[in-house]
């Protein structure tokens, strides 16, 4: 076990990836000599060269489109959007090319290709630089959507996501960036937990509370206080956004009847609409309760001096565990 | 009438200077640079590309009178530009790689595309005709320009491999508006990729001339992005093959990209689903009739001394064996079965897209007790 | 009263529309000369001009993005995106300066555009010509999602867009743009239901059935269907997206206990998941059943010859309505 | 240490033919085309450019100091690009529109744009900060290139309105490779726009040298889009103003775009966040050092006779006023509301935002009672 920042286990798990197959190739802006703007590529041009570790001209169409080119010569190109805003003049040859292409071609191409997305607000940080963009591409069949929330699981995931046949979006939260945890460097991927599955991160009995990136150690912390008021919270980080491991989350839901799911993302048609509407779908009459979200608002993400008026946190999160619980909560009178 | 006045300039629509090996009554104009890109190329060899050419024009005529005939849901037919494409994809090698848009009939067929392959996505029975690693060419692609940048990355892709091997984009004057296809010209520049890209200057997209695209012939885009640009007459199969292969041998020998711009005419509609009478008069077309790309070879062959009437009967036998042969193909090809809609989504097991199908089947077997059909994995067309 | 077409009732809105106010232009790709690949803006030119009605180049973000610059000038531009499946390229313009940029000039810039999109499925076209992805702009704070279903709805619903000092993403359902309905076209603007009302086009009391655009007559065949069943199936007509017309759809299912949604477009964070968990929360003691999505499969749009395996139909809507009614259903032992 | 030397070509870091009215050491070059355009500045208006530059450079250094003492988030430096930016702006007419990246401090100061409005976005505490229409700049664009287009869309509605007014786009060099700005040039040019294109080639776009964008000066992308292009010293205020005023004066007569290709460089970070000693050579700082847009233009005025010590004594004063009176203002800049979160979402009535912020300010009522502050419409920076 070494301890290493989350930004610091992507960095190693990338560089696994490089030395194991040498058809993958990493590409973006600013890649390569400066190691990225979170410097998550540290070291990994001096290290595999500029044609494995590429500084792209400064187009996210571009980066995409000529990913999609070299997955049909048989690479496996990971490519970095430098900050969640800059990835929408790239949506067309995501959504049009990289998701479409192995059905398209009747699964003759395949598109092992790789998104990595730093997302997601918190830092303080100027307009289309804290943006959780991860619905869109949800809502887009062909690909596959995870996201890690901690160093262990980006160190793994990365490496599943770049050994995916499949396109892969991979959003890392990028506030948890510098924070440290565990991670087993030796353990081998083939024993690892899939990427698709969800981890249950606290158990918990009296309510199922769901989230996924940046939000989970707040989750987290927010069992923690519910536990000082004899609440019980099972809180569970959803790893991957599509497909969901619904099993993983009906298993729980069964059991609380009471669903909580937080999202730094606008509520209207995001991640929490389609996982509130399958579990109600899925877990009908075991639900004490409609499913709670707790969610960035539907607005643009706002000046930094407002964020915090805009992302959940953990006392927004307890609001909607006590709403779930009918509990006394900023809505009472609202909904009594 | 006088239809888009203002937009189609004179500067396109009138071709002026461009490499020209064969003239418009089919005379050889002798070219000391280009000459000797085509020095092979015989009686014999202009023979094939004539054979080529009328092959695909009855081909497409054959796709046309398919779509009419309510066999295929649509065609964009070529008809006017076997020149340009024929000229080009023949100059490519084996293990080159073209990447298409939806117009390229010659390219697919002269790659050995099977018939069937040709019609599939035109009658809806599958989503691409052929494997494009079996062929060295893409799916065709609709969405304007974005080929462009796959190609590109191909071609870095190969500088990367340190093959020998080039990438070819075809796309249109209408796809020079995308930013995909400036953004392609930004990166096949910046790392020197061997990928030519070809475009069909056929003066249209849908109702739009090209001077609304641009006031300035499009091979000078290129400078700009540091490659040469060139600009050929594309109804000329001679001088497209001879400038392809000088493009291709450059990307070869690693010097980069570089820009054709082929000067053609869409003789037909758009699609079978336009009707170009509301946007163009019939002195156009009657202007570029008289360019037409396989009369001046023949009339070259003749020139020559070669058997053209033999050349005439048996390529005229050919392309109506061809003929035959898609039709068959093309009314041989039945509807792929209900659950094959969720074949390939994913390449690895996908545990929602299995749910679907599963529901789904069970929808079906509400109806008549199973699936109609299993479902195939390589479903589609055979 | 006049019996229009869909697309005819679309073109008279957009004539009085430019008639009544010279800052309105329209742009887009073969909309002048050709009067559009749909002819949905026929004659339109030569009426108004060059200046008013604008062949552009072939440029999707080119088309947004010069929309925007006329919008800071005080135009209203009406973008045409010729097919749903070409809106991508425009992406970014779309969901970082059009919907933005209200906001971020804290209200000093209005961006009064309209982007006309022909959508759906159900002619037999090929790939890219069947899309439907309004669930991508439901998302998108700070973007009004309308969508017609019928010739006198679209005669007034565009005449609203234009008008709106909002961007509107103005959803068209291509294959009805054929069937003809009558219009008022002396109906004043001032007194038209405003574009943001949900409409119950059939009354009933089992079934609230919810949907939009091309499905709607589906949905009222499928009414008639079911009545003579003996059940009672009240349909409603969305209209808007985002907004949703909460209240309509409330007071609907407070009365019928059961939801049915349906719409073409994939299950996965479809616009029906945020209506069926929004109504959960808001209905969640009404509600007899969970509520049932019949929607498209979460695959890229397939071949023509296809499509209707993936497009909901009468049958699979009365499978859905079976479904939330618990009788016999394709689903029956699944879920029993 | 020889960072990033395969990309950043010599022709381009190495400035050589472009248009120069003042060279290094302030000797003034004759220029038959370009010195017309400046024939009114004489030494008070030089004197006037040199303190717009003394200024801003003084404003700019003051940004990095707030954002050092934490008082800004983030600062993007403009050090080294005064010469462009006033040169340029200088050069605009009252009713002219200018549409600008996030590093165009000299623009929006010299548009009027009061102290507060320079800093309220790298404060945090508003979206914007001025009103577009007041001072004819649009809502700066951390988008790379998508304002090119926002700027043709302008400038085809003045070509519309029968207005004389020009827009002009300012972007970067990095910015030259996203496909918004070459579909700009597309639109422009097809319409005629009067949009002046003014791209700052600062060597940089963050730790990419411009060769990776462009093996080829960018002023030369703009003959492909039937535009002229210009290549401007971008370090000489003289040269700058000038070819601005000509392509603007182009814009107005309804000749169309240009563009303008100033070669300049940034002497600083690409922001505050960044760390330029992990891609580049203290020796090319050094050289750029040289060519200090300032320095050059107090040189040209001593060799004018004109009195260079009170000048630069009282713009220093002036300079140092304008630095008191940013960081007052931006000191002074307060938290905004916390429901203004809420404003301006929509600029008609919203059901939705109007109950997410009802419910809002019920859960902000959980803490103390009320919501912290009311919601203020205008809410943000005063
Ligand atoms: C992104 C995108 N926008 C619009 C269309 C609709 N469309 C199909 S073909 C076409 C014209 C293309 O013209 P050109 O590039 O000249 O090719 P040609 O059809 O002449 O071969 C248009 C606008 C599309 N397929 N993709
Ligand atoms: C679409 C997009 N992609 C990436 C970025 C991140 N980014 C911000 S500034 C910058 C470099 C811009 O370089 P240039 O255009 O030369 O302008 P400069 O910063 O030198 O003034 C990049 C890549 C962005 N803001 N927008
Ligand atoms: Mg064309
Ligand atoms: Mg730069």
């Amino acid at each position: 076990m070494t301890t290493l920042t989350l930004g610091k286990a992507l960095n190693r798990g990338l560089r696994n990836a490089l030395a194991a197959d040498d058809r993958v190739v990493l590409m973006g802006e600013d890649i390569g000599t400066l190691g990225g703007v979170f410097r998550i590529t540290d070291g990994l041009q001096a290290e595999f060269g500029r044609e494995r570790v590429v500084d792209s001209p400064l187009s996210e169409a571009g980066l995409i489109g000529t990913a999609v080119g070299l997955a049909y010569r048989g690479f496996r190109p990971v490519v970095e959007i430098q900050f969640d805003g800059f990835i929408y003049p790239g949506f067309d040859q995501i959504v049009a090319q990289v998701a479409k292409l192995h059905y398209r071609s009747r699964g003759a191409v395949k598109v092992p290709i790789t998104i990595r997305v730093p997302f997601g607000g918190g830092i303080g940080a100027a307009e289309h630089h804290s943006e959780s963009p991860e619905a869109y591409f949800a809502h887009t069949a062909g690909l596959r959507v995870v996201v890690c929330s901690n160093p262990a699981d980006a160190h793994v995931m990365i490496q599943q996501a770049i050994a995916s046949d499949d396109p892969v979006l991979f959003f890392e939260p990028k506030r948890r960036y510098h924070v440290k945890g565990e991670v087993d460097e030796e353990a081998s991927l083939a024993d690892a937990k899939p990427m698709g599955i969800a981890t249950v991160v606290t158990a918990g009995d009296d309510v199922t509370l769901v989230t996924y990136g940046g939000l989970v150690q707040t989750a987290k912390d927010a069992a923690v206080a519910a536990a000082e008021d004899g609440i019980s919270i099972e809180v569970i980080d959803l790893r991957s956004l599509a497909p969901v491991d619904y099993p993983t989350l009906e298993a729980s839901l069964r059991r609380t009847g009471r669903l909580v799911i937080a999202h730094e993302a606008g509520q209207q048609g995001g991640v929490g609409a389609e996982i509130a509407a399958s579990l109600t779908e899925r877990c009908f009459d075991f639900l004490e309760h409609a499913p709670v979200r707790v969610t960035g608002h539907d607005i643009p993400y706002p000046p930094a001096k407002l964020e915090q008026h805009h992302l959940p946190d953990l006392d927004r999160i307890l609001d909607g565990v006590d709403r779930v619980l009918g509990r006394a909560n900023s809505l009472s009178e609202v909904e009594a | 009438m006088t239809l888009s006045d203002r937009d189609a300039t004179g500067l396109l629509t009138r071709p002026g200077s461009f490499v020209q090996l064969v003239d418009e009554t089919g005379a050889r104009r002798h070219d000391a640079e280009f000459d000797p890109w085509v020095a092979d190329v015989d009686a014999a060899a202009l023979g094939r590309l004539y054979r080529d050419m009328v092959i695909v024009r009855r081909l497409d005529a054959e796709g046309v009178a398919l779509q009419r005939q309510g066999e295929l849901g649509l065609w964009p037919p070529l008809a006017g530009q076997e020149a340009a494409q024929i000229g080009s994809v023949r100059a490519l090698h084996d293990d080159d790689f073209a990447f298409t848009s939806y117009r390229e009939l010659a390219v697919a067929w002269a790659r050995g595309v099977p018939p069937e392959g040709l019609v599939a996505t035109w009658r809806g029975t599958a989503s691409s005709g052929w494997d494009p690693a079996a062929h060295r060419v893409a799916v065709p692609q609709i969405i304007i320009g974005a080929q462009a940048l796959h190609a590109t990355g191909y071609a870095m892709g190969l500088r990367w491999d340190h093959s020998d091997a080039a990438a070819i984009a075809y796309f249109g004057d209408g796809a020079t508006s995308e930013g995909d296809v400036s953004e392609a010209f930004v990166f096949a520049s910046s790392f020197e990729a061997p990928v030519v890209f070809f475009c069909q200057n056929n003066q249209w997209a849908i109702s739009e001339p090209v001077g609304l695209q641009s006031k300035q012939e499009l091979a000078r885009r290129a400078d700009g992005f540091a490659m040469p640009g060139i600009r050929v007459d594309g109804n000329d199969v001679l001088a497209v093959l001879a400038v392809t292969r000088m493009a291709l041998e450059r990307a070869r020998r690693g010097e980069g990209p570089s820009l054709i711009e082929a000067v053609t005419y869409r003789m037909g509609p758009h699609t079978t689903a336009d009707d170009p009478s509301r946007y163009r008069d019939d002195t156009e077309l009657a202007a570029w009739r008289e360019r037409d790309p396989i009369a001046r070879v023949l009339a070259l062959l003749d020139g020559l001394g070669a058997d053209v009437a033999g050349l005439e009967r048996e390529t005229a036998e050919a392309a109506g064996r061809a003929a035959a042969e898609l039709r068959a193909a093309c009314l041989g090809l039945t509807d792929p079965p209900a659950l094959s809609v969720f074949d390939h989504v994913y390449a690895e097991p996908n545990t929602h897209v299995e749910r679907q199908r599963e529901r789904y089947a069970r929808y079906l077997a509400l109806f008549d007790g199973t699936p109609d059909e299993a479902s195939d994995e390589h479903g589609g067309a055979r």
